[in-house]
């Protein structure tokens, strides 16, 4: 079953062609590694997989839901990790994973285990759960942005550059992380620089240039 | 209905609570809103008599022009970090966030107009000769301005078009609330012989209509 | 006539002000139909177009 | 094929033409055939009423009957828009929009002008017409603003089409506001109903509104060709664009 399928994806920013005709199908269970030069679309193809951007033209399904009318249903069902954090500043740590928990929809009795256990993953401590977005290292940061992205377990895993910002070994709990998931049935796209690490994982690769794929391989783990 | 207001009471909570943090309002607008007082003050170079006459009308012209800040600080709030990206994807109602934003940017504004209230008691010598009257226009005239502030301020910030359209959009569409509270206060304050219960009655009406044409836009905005 | 002056500065800048409206609108027309190509302007009147 | 190509049709040309022998009956009709506005006074037989500034009337009333049309047309438009979601109706709010904004500063102007020999001020804060008419000035120029903050105009369409409904909405309510608000008016219940309204007096008046809707449909006409123009060019340029991009990303 395909996750994703897009067919002759155009998207527009602003004025400007990001995706220039996008075909492509990801299956259920698969790590599809995203590469390409910067300002080659990935960021787009993500955010258009999340169904943030309206396809300019192209027919796409996500999750079985349709790209052009049915993006409300798709918000629902991904996980978009993206450059910014998506946090609040000026609340805590635990404050802002209890608030995107909360208003995500999740289950009032399962709340609190949940949220235990993605700081758990995540190896944020009690000390750094009550501080101030704001003070915290970039790196904390991303943990933080992980911990929120984890949190709501989506079907769909939309991920740019998960790894950046991070140190060894939260690079690695990132990557364990991906694999469980994955293993559990959703299923993960991943856009990135850190080659060697992702091309482990992945168990397809396609190139993006232009707004657009130029290259599948099949290579990585499988 | 259960989950809406939930997610209302969650989304106007964050909001309030990162005030109480930053301090924005408290430590920029709200002094913001002490120099306008002053500012007329010096400005129409105005005797005691001229100031206690035109006290609501600069009271209701310090709230607009607060209410800008206000509004430009809980869009801010959303997209400083891409959050509205996080709020977009967690599948709350559109609605919620109206009316989360709103409820949040309408108590900042009842803080403010009381403490504008209380400045143009004691700068302009306003006497208050009926309370419930003042209360409850600010109140309501207050709702209206979030409200519809709320719209426009997603409109101008959130479709990355510069804010400073904000002021042009907004403020011409309020001056049905700007009169109508404004005479409402005239009467609560004894400077005008005018019925302030009736103009009161048009604010009420105008919130209602204001809150329900915001929900409807943000309805159409809301991208499906 | 009384008022002359009001009369010939209301009817004045009006026409002035649509006129001066008008003539960008042509101007910027022009411009913008010469790069356009010509089947997407139904309106425009060379002769090809007729024969459809 | 020798005449540059324009925006303008067969249609558009007869269009003006016919307006611009209209407004020149209009203004022979307004300045040298009708009558100034005098009066006398029953009792003491004194002079009085608008004199020469009546000619004013023929161009100032129909205007803002036109303002009030273009108005209608863009709110139907934005409505059309939300409806449908075509670029045409986008245009026509667009065009309707801005002919409108420009009509709603003549009528501002003329009748400041006309106000001040028959008033005896340019600017009266107790009318309810004129400060409605203002207040909708400025939330249309709000509205142009709004639109030109964009760069991609199909992304403007649907908040311009929005803040256009809103604007069209508010209106009784600034109307209604600013009439109890000061509860007299200097305009009359109809500005005509003062006046000797003779037959040419009447049929200048009506042909003004007839070459006045006429101008206004020329305008808007035109417009909205430029605004379909710049709507082709603009899907041109992001064709050519995409071109270009997938050679960039096929050459790598």
């Amino acid at each position: 079953m395909s996750v994703v399928k897009l067919d002759g994806l155009v998207a527009l920013l602003e004025g400007f062609p990001a995706l220039t005709g996008v075909d492509l199908t990801v299956n259920a269970g698969e790590i599809l590694f995203v590469k390409g030069p910067n300002g080659a679309g990935k960021t787009t193809l993500l955010h258009l997989c999340a169904g943030l951007i309206q396809p300019k033209d192209g027919t796409g399904l996500i999750l079985g839901h349709d790209l052009s009318s049915e993006r409300t249903a798709i918000r629902k069902r991904v996980g978009l990790l993206s450059h910014s954090s998506g946090l609040y500043r000026d609340l805590t740590v635990l404050e802002n994973i209890t608030f995107w928990t909360q208003i995500a929809g999740v289950e009032q009795s399962e709340i609190d285990s949940r949220i235990s256990w993605a700081l758990e993953r995540m190896e944020l401590d009690s000390k750094l759960q009550n501080q101030k977005v704001r003070s915290l290292s970039a790196g904390q940061i991303r943990r933080t942005s992980l911990a929120v992205f984890i949190v709501r377990r989506p079907d769909l895993w939309l991920m740019d550059e998960p790894h950046a910002g991070l140190d060894q070994e939260g690079r690695q709990i990132v990557d364990d992380l991906i694999e469980e998931s994955v293993a559990a049935g959703a299923t993960a796209i991943v856009a990135s620089h850190d080659f060697e690490r992702v091309l482990k994982l992945s168990t397809r690769v396609v190139t993006l240039s232009g707004g657009a794929v130029v290259g599948v391989e099949h290579e990585g783990n499988q | 209905m259960k989950r809406l207001f939930a997610d209302i009471g969650l989304i106007t909570g964050k909001d309030l609570k990162i005030e109480l943090r930053s301090r924005v309002l408290i430590n920029q607008v709200a002094p913001f809103a002490l120099m306008i007082l002053v500012l007329f003050g010096i400005a129409l170079d105005a005797d005691q008599q001229s100031l206690k006459n035109f006290a609501s009308g600069l009271f209701w012209i310090s709230v607009l022009l607060c209410a800008l800040m206000a509004i430009s600080r809980s869009m801010t709030i959303e997209r400083d970090d891409e959050a509205l990206v996080g709020l977009n994807l967690s599948g709350v109602d559109p609605i919620a966030i109206f009316l989360g934003k709103t409820c949040a940017i309408a108590i900042q504004l009842l803080v403010l107009e009381i403490f504008l209230g209380v400045g143009i008691i004691l700068l302009y010598r306003s006497e208050v000769e009926d309370l419930w009257l003042l209360v409850s226009t600010g109140l309501f005239a207050c709702i209206a301005v979030s409200a519809l502030g709320t719209i426009f301020g997603f409109l101008a910030s959130g479709l990355g078009v510069r804010e400073t359209l904000l002021p042009i959009l907004l403020l011409p569409l309020l001056l049905p609330v700007l009169i109508g509270a404004t005479r409402a206060f005239d009467d609560a304050l004894g400077v005008a012989a005018v019925n302030g219960w009736n103009w009161f009655a048009f604010v009420a009406g105008l919130t209602v209509i204001l809150t329900a044409v915001g929900a409807g836009a943000n309805h159409l905005m809301a991208e499906n | 006539m009384t008022h002359l002056g009001y009369l010939l500065a209301g009817w004045g800048l009006s026409s002035l002000a649509i006129l001066l409206y008008a003539v960008r609108l042509l101007k910027r027309g022009a411009q913008l139909s010469a790069r356009v190509p010509s089947e997407y302007a139904r309106w425009m009147s060379s002769p090809k177009q007729n024969g459809g | 094929m020798t005449s540059p190509i324009t925006t303008a049709s067969k249609g558009s040309k007869i269009l003006g033409m016919t307006s611009i022998i209209g407004f020149v009956v209009l203004v022979l009709l307004a300045f040298f055939v009708t009558d100034p506005d005098i009066r006398f006074h029953p009792e003491t037989g004194e002079e009085f009423g608008q004199f020469d500034a009546v000619r004013l009337l023929y161009l100032h009333v129909p205007m803002a009957i036109v303002t009030y049309l273009a108005f209608v047309i863009c709110a139907i438009a934005s409505a059309g828009y939300l409806v449908r979601r075509t670029f045409w109706w986008d245009s026509m709010a667009h065009a309707a929009g801005e002919v409108g904004t420009l009509t709603c500063a003549l009528v501002l102007i003329t009748g400041s002008i006309w106000g001040r020999p028959v008033w005896n001020t340019w600017w009266e804060w107790g009318d309810v017409r004129l400060m409605s008419t203002l207040i909708l000035f400025l939330l249309f120029l709000g509205y142009l603003a709004l639109r030109g903050a964009f760069v991609n105009p199909q992304r403007a369409a649907r908040p311009a089409a929005i803040v256009a409904l809103i604007a069209v909405l508010d209106i009784p309510l600034i109307n209604r506001s600013v009439e109890w608000w000061e509860n007299r008016t200097l305009h009359q219940k109809s500005t005509l109903s003062e006046l000797k309204i003779e037959d040419l007096t009447l049929f200048t008046l009506m042909l003004g509104i007839l070459v006045s809707v006429l101008v206004m449909s020329w305008l808007i006409l035109h417009r909205f060709r430029v605004a379909w123009l710049e709507h082709i060019e603009f899907e041109q340029g992001v064709k050519t664009a995409i071109e270009e991009r997938r050679q960039v990303g096929h050459g790598d």
